[in-house]
């Protein structure tokens, strides 16, 4: 087979992988979005937040350690103990459906029936606010996060050699997969079946899908807003959770991973912000997108193209589709 | 007081680096302050202001701070070093970026007020050059090179020079931006998987190192073969990919580790005494050991502008012939409990960079220490000094700035 | 009753058409307008221009064509960075291509380039709408700053791909390059401020503004209505554009000197002023100021309490300052969601009634 | 087409030739048929009703009339000649003036600012003269300002002029929408259930206002409206549409004595 | 007309509200109504007077429109609800269909029904029999349960709306202009359905209605808001012979109704205002 070729297999496969890291950031968009109509840019945020906490209740680290020992002169940081992984991410998601109630009770609660814009605007400043609030309860350094069982059985990385060897042994050119991307592929497949069930066939999802059409219509049917927003913010910030695990063993825990979220946005308009498989089509088509065009054509250009191609790529689409692919058509009638 | 300003990141996606730097910096103040009492009996007072290396805040933080007295400004950034050029030496201040910023401020003669000592990016991709033709036996031709940079003012600085090295020794040179933060690397790690480059350099800051140490692990690039500018050569960069960055190897232009007798009394003075700008953690790690490294160039530079203008009270402009005076010879170092931790050399008029003698560090992951493994050798003057020579007479001319040294 | 208008009869539609029809108002305005081109300019200083002014000056253009865009069309856009920085990058070509032109027309060429820019990307608003649009837009903001890093001609060829004002007077007095005065950048920045302010206003309370809002409240309607979608949408872009062009020109040129375009121009920009507006008001002039004081001024202010009042330690206070920043965001929209300006049309009808409740 | 003569009404006023005729119109929704082959005509000063059962189809007559819906089949032709494919703004622009079911009113902008923007056909100094409110801008505004505010007084909504519209009750939204569309000074007007949600003494003003469009411009008037009592006082002439189909034209008289109709739609023969 | 099935119980009792929007619009302006379990009452008036906002007021959806109560009480049984989470008002019996309908757009049309029945928590076989129920009542829904309720016409809607509220199995409904829009059979038809649900399934109703005519047809009792003040109550009897009732809101002269056509003047006063 030519080398071209074989090399933009790679690439293919590459890019379906980083497509699925992607799709999991957008997965907890979709989600807030479809439930309140909440464009939630804070969702990167809130992976960066999961993971730090994760981290931190691993490590035992003294939340806010900086500063206490700023204001009260003391010098606290670690607890001294080490939490085990499971434990750990059970705690974190104790924490992220508190965050949950805490987002619901103080801000959007105040902001029903308000513009779509205006919610947005609401989650870009708690973005803010939490990208703070992370750094000041963790501290900024960078850190190193392990996903153990035990001590030896952490989140695989690195070089797939079976994948090597066979295609090695096809094609006489051994592709790269990491071990991490196909765990994220598992873990993502889980996660959106799941998603999609409750969505599609249960009464929560149901309401859910009510309250993104209309408040209003769905507080006077009884729905509580209160109670289905912490339960959507809670599964998004579960989702988070996921996303900062893969991402922040990928690259540390630290604040660029909140600018995940820049990848995940034009996922979500290629997918469309309302649908589940969306976000994981969207995701592949993305991943694989720029990383083709980085390979082909980026050689020509200069690189570096990732940033944009993705955008543009969604862009082109929705031209020809204004709802994205799997969007909710917009009913338009007067 | 004396007013040394720190323009430093401790938040955003850079802030791995700058804390410890930071600290290194200001904890050399302190401790001057404690052990010796100031700097010839005057105290220092550091100011330092939050520039999240953005350029922007970067320029506000110079606007806010230089009213104070400031002495000179180690904005630790290129690009913030790039606005601050014309404005500092609007304003008569002296900036020291070390080891970072224009490359061609070592010309003396143009950029009056910037120096750059004691080596420059330039000196950086010639002594990795350099080091390459040593362990090749001194032949490189044919040999594939990639620079894996970050897309901004910063990673663009050693193009050039490795572009004119590559004609001079005949090896090839492939460029892979990572454009910020550099989260994302993948596709650039793929090519070089295809590509199979003999060596890869990079030309990283911030969460870029990391992650580009864990994809050349990813794709088993051998880790002996990479080599890392000094700012992608600190602890922080290579423990996240734990055993798998066993190799990697970073240029320097000081010493590293923390056998130096100097930190004795930074425990005793700063740490014990609760005045540690940090955790006191840091100490003895590369970027701490720079940010005191500068902070010691600062001091011994105040204090040659003490015995100049003799007077203790100097002013930033006093200051900018102190560093333009400035000569830091080994039984300097020496006393100051800082023994062969830095190159001596000496300031001139006309040369603002230092001897740009590099250095080669390699990481051991499982002691998890940095060691020196080439010492610290001369570049290519001559292929730098015409570099320099160009950029610095076109700026000159774009900003007819008259000659600095012939008055 | 301290704020009246009763009393106050148009006798003419022309006059009911003013700026500020109620007399109250006017007074205050004209105060403003003394005050700034009269007493400032003389007790202004380097820390007060760089600091506080000049941004202030150069945010409140911007805000105002992105206020244009997103408060009175609708269509929300999230490139601001990536316009502003072609802006800063046509000034950068023009001074350093043309010298002997004035810097004034610099900016205001620079303007319409960006103008055109903007509209291109804007072209997409006609089939694309709401967040869909706003994220679209991101394109353009990733692809301008990434062109601009890449293609050398932007930054003549320059080693580090940055770009650096050279010195350009007006008047013989320098508003650019390192030897400028306070005083005259200020007055530079003032002078556009105050010419965008009136077209911005004029523009609004026009057709063109009608159209604009229009397509805003109910694209479908307006279009049955008569408006022609594509020139309404087209002119918000264009009008927007050159407003934002003009203020990426001058934080260029005459606030920061030297721009490195990833830096200066990232998204953070983008998101910065849109929280202005939103902050200020949407779909309003006054708004736009308001937000781009409040958010020119608040980190100043905080840094100012925590740093230098408290002495706590940087980072501690950047991250207090993220903090704080997101609550007020949080907390202006929830007291009051359209923003500074709706606050103060409400004070003002409550100073009205006053001291009556309704 | 067909001209027809000109007549004149019980009342005096003069009817003239068909100004617009829907011919053999079929919209299809997907699957949905939402109007299957329909003709009709308009005439020159007419008020021509159009009724039938919810979902009939009738609102999707309007939206094809006024170029938002395009039909699968069928030609439109207005003032003698055939319609060429346009968008609702260029059929705006021809003096095709309207009204909304669910209220289509500007929320965020002042009364005064709705119905100036029904006067944009008549409006277009260049942007820069509108940047700096000179010339032709500013006398164009204050032009058109008069004839609004004529309207306004006609209408009677002159007290909540600088009113932002959104926060309008209902009835008055309405009437705003009915300025807003009379600003256009249209050569036909099309109205969808401007009275719904009424109560009796609003209907009656609501009439007024339409009958006396109709007698002081000439204003040719399409109109759609479920209720009986004004259907047949007002209108000259009525379309009975009931699941996409045509099931019934004429007089009011005919009309509601069309058995079908009756079946269809009236339920009870109306008095 | 029927007085049957009202019984002298009071369910729900308003007493002297107020309302404003947006901290500085004065709207109800002391509004005192009571609704007799098992009856249908009517809330009358024009536009603007205030009907909405009353209902709204008793629902509690007023809070997401930056509404408040800030006077006078409003009692459900003798407990006070002012204030309480529209989902619990739900769950103890009273329902809103809102003005305009409000359907779930993307949701079909059994979707949207079923959920009406989100607060229940007694089982899917009582809630498939319900649906069934509402089925028999709007044989229409059934034909359209598949579709998109955005898709469906204004008719339809209608129903869903009150379908949707049927499904929460109500003790009250708050039922806003259930007539606007609905074409005069229609009209008929959905007035008659509330009266059976009134008589069979015992269902109290407020209603806040335009048409005049056939809300006082079908009601008890009626009352007239105007401009946030109630300015006439009485049974609907009554109200239907009142010659002010009959010449601003039934449109009636002396001599049978009126025509359009012939009313000439916009402006006249009416009598209890002067
Ligand atoms: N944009 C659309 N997409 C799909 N179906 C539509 C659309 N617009 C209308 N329909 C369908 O077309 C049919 C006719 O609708 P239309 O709104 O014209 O009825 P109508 O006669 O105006 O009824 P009403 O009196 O209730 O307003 C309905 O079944 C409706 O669901
Ligand atoms: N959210 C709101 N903000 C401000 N004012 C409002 C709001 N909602 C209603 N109003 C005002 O309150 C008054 C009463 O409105 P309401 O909707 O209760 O009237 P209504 O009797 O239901 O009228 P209609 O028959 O037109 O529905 C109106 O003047 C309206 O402008
Ligand atoms: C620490 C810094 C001075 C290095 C940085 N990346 C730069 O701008 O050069
Ligand atoms: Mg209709
Ligand atoms: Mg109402």
């Amino acid at each position: 087979m030519p080398e071209q070729l074989v090399f933009a297999m790679e690439v293919f496969l590459n890019g379906l992988m980083a497509g699925v890291l992607y799709a999991l950031v957008a997965l907890g968009f979709v989600l807030i979005y479809k439930a309140s109509g909440i464009f939630n840019f804070a969702q990167g945020v809130m992976a960066l937040f999961a993971a730090m906490t994760l981290v931190g209740i691993q490590k035992g680290q003294v939340p806010f350690s900086h500063l206490i020992n700023a204001v009260l002169g003391t010098h606290i940081h670690h607890f001294g103990w080490h939490v085990h992984s499971l434990l750990a991410i059970l705690l974190t998601v104790g924490v992220m459906i508190f965050l949950a109630w805490a987002v619901q009770k103080f801000v959007f609660r105040h902001l029903v029936g308000q513009e779509p814009i205006i919610l947005f605007m609401a989650t870009i400043g708690l973005a803010y606010f939490l990208e703070g609030f992370a750094d000041l309860m963790w501290g900024s350094e960078i850190k190193t996060l392990d996903v153990c069982l035990t001590a030896n059985a952490c989140l695989p990385q690195g070089i797939n050699l079976a994948i090597d060897e066979a295609t090695y042994n096809w094609f006489g050119y051994g592709f790269f997969i990491d071990n991490l991307d196909i765990t994220a592929t598992i873990v993502a497949i889980i996660l959106v079946s799941a998603l999609v069930i409750f969505s599609q066939y249960t009464k929560q999802g149901r309401a859910m899908r009510a309250v993104a059409d209309d408040h209003q219509a769905a507080l006077s049917v009884g729905i509580s807003l209160n109670f289905i927003w912490v339960l959507v913010w809670s599964v998004a910030g579960f989702v988070a959770l996921v996303a900062g695990i893969m991402w922040g063993a990928k690259s540390g825990v630290q604040f660029s991973l909140s600018l995940i979220a820049l990848k995940a946005l034009p996922v979500l308009m290629l997918g469309g912000f309302t649908s589940i498989p969306g976000a994981i089509v969207g995701g592949l088509i993305i991943g694989v997108g720029e990383k083709m065009f980085e390979f082909l054509i980026g050689p020509m250009v200069g690189g570096a193209t990732e940033n944009w191609f993705a955008y543009v790529l969604a862009l082109v689409f929705l031209v020809f589709r204004p709802q994205g692919l799997f969007g909710e058509k917009i009913i338009e009638r007067v | 007081d004396l007013v040394f300003p720190s323009l430093s990141y401790r938040t955003g996606p850079y802030a791995a680096g700058g804390i410890p730097f930071a600290d290194g910096y200001a904890d050399y103040f302190t401790l001057l302050n404690e052990r010796d009492g100031g700097i010839g009996g005057v105290k220092t007072k550091l100011l330092e202001c939050e520039t999240g290396y953005n350029t922007e805040k970067g320029v506000e933080c110079y606007e806010s701070t230089k009213g104070e007295g400031a002495l000179v400004y180690q904005p630790l950034s290129t690009g913030i070093t790039y606005q601050l050029i014309p404005k500092t030496t609007a304003d008569d201040i002296p900036m020291h970026t070390m080891g970072y910023g224009r490359t061609s401020a070592a010309n003396g003669d143009v950029f009056s007020h910037t120096f750059n000592y004691p080596g420059t990016y330039w000196n950086g991709a010639s002594g990795a050059v350099n080091y390459l033709l040593e362990i090749n036996d001194g032949d490189i031709k044919g040999k594939k090179i990639a620079l894996v940079y970050h897309n901004s003012a910063y990673g663009k600085e050693p193009i050039r020079t490795l572009e004119e090295l590559s004609k001079k020794h005949g090896f090839e040179l492939s460029l892979l931006p990572v454009d910020h933060p550099g989260q994302e690397q993948k596709s650039q790690w793929l090519q070089i998987r295809r590509e199979k480059p003999d060596n890869v350099l990079m030309w990283g800051w911030g969460v870029m190192n990391q992650v580009a140490i864990q994809e050349a692990a990813n794709i088993r690039f051998p880790m002996e073969n990479f080599i890392g500018i000094w700012w992608s050569g600190a602890e922080h960069d290579v423990m996240p990919a734990g055993a798998k960055a066993n190799g990697y190897k970073a240029l320097t232009f000081h010493n590293v580790g923390r056998d130096f007798p100097v930190f004795a009394d930074m425990q005793k003075y700063v740490v014990d005494a609760g005045k540690a700008a940090g955790a006191g953690d840091q100490i003895g790690n590369v970027l701490y050991n720079r940010g005191m490294y500068a902070a010691m160039l600062a001091a011994e530079a105040a204090k040659t502008a003490q015995e100049i203008h003799g007077t203790k009270d100097i002013t930033a402009s006093m200051m900018r012939d102190g560093m333009e005076a400035l000569s830091i010879t080994e039984e300097k170092m020496a006393s100051l409990g800082m023994p062969n931790f830095g190159p001596s050399f000496e300031v001139s008029c006309e040369n603002h960079g230092g001897p740009g003698l590099v250095g080669v560090t390699q990481w051991d992951a499982e002691n998890k220490t940095w060691s020196l493994i080439s010492d610290f050798k001369a570049t290519d003057m001559e292929v730098i000094g015409a570099l320099i020579e160009a950029d610095s007479t076109s700026y000159a001319k774009e900003n007819n700035i008259a000659s600095n040294c012939n008055k | 009753m301290f704020y009246r208008e009763a009393g106050d009869f148009k006798t003419s539609y022309a006059t009911d058409n003013q700026t500020f029809p109620i007399k109250f108002d006017r007074l205050g305005y004209f105060t403003v307008m003394a005050v700034a081109f009269l007493v400032i300019p003389f007790i202004i200083n380097d820390y007060w221009a760089n600091a506080i002014f000049l941004p202030f000056l150069i945010y409140a253009i911007a805000a105002l064509g992105l206020n244009i865009l997103v408060g009175y069309c609708g269509q929300v856009s999230l490139g601001t960075g990536g316009f502003m920085a072609v802006g800063a990058y046509a000034c950068y070509k023009l001074m350093t291509s043309m010298p002997e032109v004035n810097i004034f027309f610099h900016v205001l060429i620079s303007g319409g380039i960006t103008g055109l820019v903007c509209v291109i990307f804007g072209l997409p608003s006609l089939r694309i709408k709401g967040f869909y649009l706003a994220v679209a837009t991101l394109a353009a903001q990733f692809f301008l700053v990434w062109l601009f890093n890449r293609v050398p001609w932007f930054y003549n060829y320059s080693a580090s791909g940055q770009i650096n004002a050279p010195e350009r007077t007006v008047f013989g007095i320098p508003v650019t390059g390192p030897n400028t005065e306070a005083w005259a950048t200020y007055l530079f920045c003032l002078v556009f401020v105050v010419v965008s302010a009136l077209i911005a206003r004029n523009l609004t309370r026009g057709m063109a503004g009608r159209k604009w809002m229009a397509i805003r409240d109910m694209d479908i309607a307006a279009e049955i209505i008569g408006v022609n979608p594509l020139k309404a949408k087209i002119s918000a872009f264009a009008v927007s554009g050159f407003f934002v062009g003009v203020s990426g020109a001058l934080f260029f040129s005459v606030y920061l000197g030297a721009v490195e375009v990833g830096e200066a121009f990232g998204i953070n920009k983008s998101f910065l002023v849109l929280f202005m507006i939103i902050i200020g008001g949407l779909g309003s002039i006054f708004g736009s100021f308001a937000g781009a004081a409040f958010l020119v001024l608040l980190p100043v202010v905080l840094k100012v309490v925590g740093v230098d009042w408290l002495g706590w330690p940087t980072d501690i206070v950047a991250h207090l300052q993220l903090v704080i920043v997101g609550g007020l965001i949080i907390l202006f929209l929830i007291l009051e969601p359209h923003g500074l300006a709706q606050l103060w049309r409400v004070t003002k009808q409550k100073l009205r009634l006053w001291p009556f409740p309704h | 087409m067909s001209t027809q003569e000109s007549y004149v009404t019980d009342d005096g006023r003069t009817i003239g030739p068909t100004v617009m005729e829907m011919k053999n119109i079929t919209l299809r929704f997907g699957g949905v048929k939402a109007i299957t082959d329909i003709s009709f005509d308009i005439r020159e000063g007419e008020i021509r009703a159009i009724i039938g059962p919810n979902g009939a189809g009738k609102s999707s007559m309007l939206n094809v009339i006024s170029g938002f819906y395009v039909p699968q089949e069928g030609e439109v032709w207005y003032k003698g000649k055939k319609r060429p494919p346009m968008r609702p703004y260029q059929v705006a622009e021809q003096g095709i003036a309207r009204t909304f079911q669910n209220i289509a009113l500007f929320e965020g902008m002042t009364v005064l600012d709705n119905v100036m923007t029904g006067r944009l056909r008549k409006m277009n100094a260049s942007l820069i003269s509108q940047a700096i409110w000179r010339g032709k801008a500013e006398k164009e505004e204050i032009e058109n300002r008069e004839a609004v505010e004529k309207i306004i007084d006609f209408l009677e909504i002159q007290a909540i002029r600088k009113t932002p519209v959104g926060r309008l009750p209902y009835g008055l939204k309405k009437r705003v929408e009915l300025a807003r569309a009379l600003a256009a000074e249209p050569s036909i007007l099309l109205l969808d259930e401007p009275m719904a949600g009424m109560n009796v003494e609003e209907k009656e003003d609501m009439s007024r206002f339409i009958l006396d469009m109709n007698d002081e411009f000439g204003t040719t008037i399409a109109l759609i409206e479920h209720d009986m009592g004004v259907v047949m006082d007002l209108s000259d002439r009525v379309v009975v549409m009931d699941y996409g189909k045509k099931i019934g034209d004429g007089t009011p008289d005919e009309v509601r004595n069309n058995q079908a109709v009756i079946d269809a739609y009236l339920g009870v023969a109306h008095d | 007309m029927l007085d049957a099935g009202r019984t002298e119980e009071t369910l729900l009792e308003v007493n002297n509200i107020e309302v404003i929007y947006n901290h500085v619009i004065l709207v109800l302006k002391g509004v005192s109504l009571s609704v007799p379990k098992g009856g249908i009452t009517a809330l009358l008036g024009g536009n603007g007077a205030g009907k909405t906002t009353t209902l709204k007021a008793i629902s509690s959806l007023l809070q997401s429109e930056r509404g408040d109560v800030t006077k006078g009480s409003i009692e459900y049984r003798g407990k006070n609800i002012q204030g309480r989470d529209p989902a619990d008002l739900v769950k103890q019996g009273v329902i809103q269909v809102m003005e305009g309908r409000h359907c779930f757009e993307h949701l079909t049309v059994e979707e949207n029904l079923l959920t009406g029945a989100y607060t229940r928590s007694d089982g899917g076989a009582r809630i498939q029999q319900d649906l069934d129920m509402v089925y028999t009542y709007f044989p229409r829904l059934k034909e359209r349960r598949k579709s998109q309720a955005g898709y469906t016409s204004g008719g339809e809607q209608q129903m869903v709306a009150m379908g949707r509220a049927l499904m929460s199995r109500p003790e009250t409904i708050l039922l806003d202009e259930p007539s606007m829009g609905l074409a005069p059979q229609l009209v008929e038809e959905i007035f008659t359905i509330v009266k059976n649900l009134n008589e069979q399934e015992g269902v109290t109703f407020l209603l806040a209605e335009q048409n005049t005519n056939v809300a006082l047809r079908f009601a008890n009792y009626g009352y007239i808001l105007e401009s946030g003040r109630i300015v006439m109550d009485g049974p609907a009897a009554e109200l239907r012979e009142n010659p002010d009732v009959k010449e601003f809101y039934l449109g009636m002269s002396d001599d049978g109704r009126k025509s359009f056509r012939d009313v000439r003047s916009y402006r006249r006063r009416k009598r209890w205002l002067s």
